[in-house]
């Protein structure tokens, strides 16, 4: 069969192709809109017109049959219109308010778990991890998989203080905001890669091989026609084998992730934070890493239980001062937690406050 | 018939209430050889506690230097349907509104040359097309271009520009998310599809301070949409509020930054000049509180994730840009930062990682931005720093 | 004559020695004090015994014949018994009551002036300058006469919100807290220096010399036998002259200083703080520098004007936000404002909140 | 008789309400050449608008290697009495107090030797003696010697430790800062007075967080005196500084930097647990409010002006530490950090320097210190660390 005629450099379809009438109509047009239950809000237009979005869960990779089960879905209640959200939900965009309970049912005979919108535990973000990532410490998938069924009733029931917003990143390259997250995991190594130096010598770009260490702890080996890392300086953060592959740094036995906690990236009362680091380490437990579950549930059991109204992980930490956060964790402060990085003397209290 | 692999491992990943990927990988390699490796090689992969994907090389469509992403199996003789199984990235819609219509073609696309697995979406945004051969590119593209859709960008390009749902459903939108990333991504198709940047370049447009697409720590180029104007109250909505619950003392008035806010038990007010913008009053009284005046963004610049130089949040560069069609100031402004990137830049230094490098007063020198407070947190703290002779000239 | 036998490593006196009777009797029974005028205040012990404490201003250089003034003073209503504050002020130290009010009319007659005590300006801490330092790049005695004059005032009489603490460093060695100041004025130099080749030869170490570089500007000229600055990289901090005398730094046309703000050493309510930068250059104008006061002058009138009771420079500023400092005091923010030295990154917005 | 300078832009500096310096060196003037030649050189600076002073050469007193600072005027021929015009700086009592007896001997001492200026004190604590000639320097020594004085330190030494009036009178110390000042004073005697440190180091002792000696910011090793309980609170007490027209809601509780304060218009409370110790309630309301518990100080490290990596402020090291005499377990710790930073210190690095290029961690296993989180204000952001063999195997 003859393939049809390629075309480059068109750019996606125009976003107005793909917008509901109701939507296309009161474009920028909104007044409010009220979360009507946990998977369930409306959009209120000046006009007085409405839509109702419909949330259910998603673990991001998603089979060809199951996007035409959904496709179908939003054929038969939606007229076809339907959205992803960025945190990887899909939105069911109903024009029709008698559409939105035998929508819901299918969607419950379905088994779709509906959710995530308001001061809840939404989706997870979350990179490649083992299904598709050459550098991945841990997998991202299994992860995610084994939190949310951890928490899937603050998805879908119960509320938080705020938004818990979660991240997974398969590495410290960190594709998705591990950085600026309320509670999130990292794959971490913890040895110093070994070099095939026959292999640098072919594949590698000396150069960029040493720019790309934060740390400076790479340097030529002449001899070899290739690199030496100075064990003392490398932190093992994998940089070196994106840009140069025969650098190994996959090890199965001492690889696995960290706990980083109270980032945020909107502006709401307090300004975007960092996330900061609560755990330096845990094994790769597969296929359902129950440490790692275990240890977010004490984090978001503690936050849970001693945060005000509105405050995010980050806020509440603040308040409370990290020491509390520690103590009421139970999680212990070891030398990993304290900064040696480029800003490290940023982050010495310089004072004389803090709590016992 | 695709090969069967067992999976005893994975399999506990079907259990628990949330949707499961290996179910979706499952549904996907009844039928596709390389979603069947995939899922074997993944097993092995969860036996190991190690990933099994090399780096890919240099791969993809005709006349394109990005979309898609080489990777390769490093056991391609035990899973050979998956030796070469490359990434394709197809540009999303700006807000990811989709319809039926095309879901299901795309479906039927990939089902052919690819392996029936997707992402929806991958970090940047694209819709992630998630492995196939190498031979099955040019069809895909062809499919796709056809039908009206282009490749994402990747490698050291532009690459797919996102934003969120902005005014298409929200009512706190102080620009238009959608067609600014239409536009934009329309304006630069040569810099996303032929890599000639030092490294990557992200755009993310948020409607408003709430950043729902994380445009602050996810893109070199962060827009978002503010306003300068005193925020309009409507007493009785207020009073509403009030008289459902809320302790608009605690809630409201005292979780204000800027302590700009008062509530007497009856009126709530404000005190603008004291505003900052932060959204939070605003998200939560929506019906009682609107902001009023001129719309338009502040451009923020440098976020990134941990490599090379520790993470980086973006910074303010403009406090206030309009936001109209056809965005001509902002575009304009866009290149010449590429060029002081393009003329200074390192191979794989993003530009926020230059301008620390170089210091801010180079950059807005060279991009014509005045020095204003609010590109800073607070001035210098050690008296250490340059005069220029036209400076001393003063 | 002959000199009396030396003795070696004694140290100082015991300071039991030096503190007056009634000091020695509640030493560490202090239960608390009260400021009775802006020159006095009294001590209060939980056996009920009182020491008054009367404050005058010094100008820390003291000639002997006024040291001999206030030891006769001392010795007439104190017992003898006199201290120094740790900001170069005198205070009186009176153990009977009856003897404060004499003291007083001796002091205002004798023109001494009593103050500082509370909230209110205090002595300002200064360095040697032009008087007996080699790396002054303006006088710092002067500098504190015309602002204490300024501000005199508010030393003796008038309230500020809460005390203002000034400094005034003639170089950026900074012998002095200009660094964690309300408002302190610090000398700094605008000209790359020139180098005497032939005496670095022989006067200068080269490696100390390129080690006291902050910004790595200085390398070396093997071939002169001696070193060579990078004008683009060098910010005139003359720190290479104060390891390498034959570096010139001063410039009588372009050596000035800098205003610097709120910052505070102490932890009440918020923690330590550095200064930042308010004003980046004033021309030296002696004797009487009147620009550099009048620019305190603003800065000073914005804070007692806006800021709360109890609120630090710093701690307004931090309220108002630092957009608004400028707005209200009218100085220019400059690109000598934007930090690009090492902690820059730190001191950038990363956030989409500020003011109009 | 001196000469008698012609000092107009000076006479300028007589004027105005505050004491004027230039009074001071014309009142040793009119007896003392030296005095004159300062005066005389300091009205040249003045005109020329920049100074007239050398390096120090190596100078000080027979079998010490500081406590003198040699100074030469760049103008010897036109100022000869001062064509050497060293400080002396003799190491002041705890506390800065004096007696009136020992003040007259010390004029006299200086009025014979030296050039009858002074400066009571220089920034790091000393009696500053301003100016003499090379050859005086014995006979000054001898003099304050054999009355019991001695030199305080300069160069790569232990500086003259300092500390604020403490318990001798101030109802806030919790420490006693002058018998600490005084007891390591004493100790280092020799590290004082023969340096042999990579560079300067300094101690100041605060007895609480006011930190009137500028601990925090200014010695490379601060003592700050805090405790471990709560604050007893006399509410008679409160009523009446209510009474006298406080307002605490708004100067006390609001103000709270850990909002663990609360008033109800008739009884304050405390949460203790939450308390920082910031000392604001406390310095406003003496009366009512006091510490109880255990008394003892925090340590921190490394504070100094911003040569060469920029301005820092000490930071914690160890959160709490009984201070009670002869002061063993701190002054061991002490020993510790000087023999780190003697093993790793390079010439002129100070110890915060030292800290920051090593890392806290080699810092704090070197002395034996545990890591705590009340040592940094958060934890790091970047998941970049390290391990040791020892950790990978526990």
């Amino acid at each position: 069969m003859a393939l049809p005629q390629r075309r480059t450099d068109i750019g996606p379809p125009h976003y107005k192709d793909f917008l509901p009438p109701v939507i296309q109509k009161n474009y920028g047009d909104w007044k409010y809109h009220e979360v009507l239950s946990p998977g369930v809000m409306v959009h209120v237009a000046n006009s007085g017109d409405k839509i109702w979005s419909v949330r259910v869960a998603s673990p991001r990779l998603l089979s060809t049959d199951t996007i035409r089960d959904l496709a179908d879905i939003a054929e038969k209640y939606c007229g076809g219109y339907i959205r992803w959200t960025t945190r990887n939900n899909v939105e069911f965009l109903v024009s029709d308010e008698k559409n939105l309970e035998p929508l819901q049912n299918e969607l419950k005979q379905k088994k779709y778990m509906m959710g995530g919108i308001g001061s809840r535990i939404s989706n997870i973000v979350h990179t490649q991890g083992w299904i598709h990532c050459h550098s991945a410490a841990s997998d991202a998938s299994g992860l995610v998989k084994v939190l949310m069924d951890e928490f899937a009733d603050y998805f879908t029931t119960k509320e938080t203080p705020n938004k818990v917003r979660m991240a997974v990143a398969c590495c410290v390259n960190m594709c998705g905001a591990v950085h600026c997250s309320d509670i999130a995991v990292v794959a971490v190594h913890r040895k110093v890669p070994t070099i095939d130096h026959d292999k640098v010598k072919n594949m590698c770009e000396v150069p960029s091989t040493i720019a790309a260490c934060p740390t400076g702890a790479i340097s030529p080996d002449p001899a070899k026609k290739s690199v030496k890392i100075n064990a003392d300086k490398c932190m093992y953060c994998g940089n070196c084998f994106t840009v140069c592959p025969p650098i190994e740094i996959h090890d199965p036995e001492y690889d696995g992730v960290a706990i980083v906690v109270g980032g945020k990236v909107g502006n709401l009362r307090s300004n975007p934070k960092f996330s900061k680091l609560a755990v330096p380490f845990i094994k790769n437990n597969p296929p359902r890493w129950p440490e790692v579950t275990s240890t977010v549930r004490k984090i978001l059991d503690a936050y849970v239980a001693d945060a005000k109204k509105h405050e995010r992980v980050g806020e509440w930490i603040e308040r409370i001062g990290w020491e509390k956060f520690f103590k009421v964790t139970g999680l212990p402060f070891t030398f990993q937690h304290i900064d040696d990085f480029v800003i490290a003397r940023e982050t010495f209290r310089t004072a004389a406050t803090f709590k016992w | 018939m695709p090969k069967k692999y067992e999976t005893p491992l994975l399999d506990e990943l079907e259990k628990g209430p949330f949707p499961s990927f290996v179910t979706e990988i499952k549904k996907a390699a009844a039928k596709n050889d390389m979603a069947a490796d995939e899922l074997g090689q993944l097993e092995k992969s969860y036996r190991d506690k190690r990933g099994y994907w090399k780096h890919g090389g240099i791969v993809g469509v005709r006349g394109y230097g990005s979309g898609v992403i080489g990777r390769y199996s490093s056991l391609p003789e035990e899973f050979p349907n998956v030796a070469n199984f490359h990434t394709v990235r197809i540009n999303s819609i700006a807000g990811f509104f989709y319809t039926s219509k095309f879901l299901k073609e795309a479906c039927d696309i990939w089902d052919k040359y690819g392996s029936g697995l997707t992402n929806f979406h991958g970090s940047t945004g694209d819709l992630v097309l998630l492995g196939t051969n190498t031979e099955n590119l040019e069809p895909v593209f062809a499919e796709f271009s056809s039908r009206g859709w282009d490749l994402g960008g990747s490698g050291s390009a532009l690459r797919t520009p996102s934003c969120c749902v902005g005014p298409a459903r929200c009512e706190w939108s102080n620009i238009d998310t959608l067609d600014i990333t239409y536009s934009i991504t329309q304006e630069w198709q040569d810099e996303m599809h032929r890599p000639a940047f030092p490294y990557k370049f992200k755009f993310k447009t948020a409607g408003c301070a709430v950043d729902c697409i994380a445009s602050i720590a996810r893109a070199d180029c962060s827009i978002i949409g503010t306003w300068k104007g005193n925020i309009a109250i409507d007493q009785s909505e207020v009073a509403n509020y009030a008289k459902k619950g809320m302790n608009i003392q605690e809630e409201i008035v005292n979780m204000c930054p800027s302590k700009c806010m008062s509530y007497d038990g009856k009126e709530l007010k404000i005190n603008d000049a004291d505003c900052v913008r932060c959204m939070h009053c605003i998200a939560k009284m929506t019906k009682a509180l609107k902001p009023t005046g001129e719309k338009g963004a502040t451009i923020l610049i440098g976020s990134k994730a941990p490599f090379v130089i520790g993470a980086t949040l973006s910074w303010v560069i403009v406090p206030f840009m309009k936001m109209e069609p056809p965005y001509d100031e902002f575009k304009d402004l866009i290149r010449k930062m590429w060029e002081f990137w393009d003329e200074h830049g390192k191979n794989r230094e993003r530009i926020g990682e230059l301008i620390i490098r170089k210091g801010m007063r180079e950059f807005l020198e060279y991009i014509g931005v005045e020095p204003q407070p609010q590109q800073v947190k607070e001035p210098r703290r050690d008296p250490f720093f340059f005069w220029t002779e036209a400076d001393l000239q003063k």
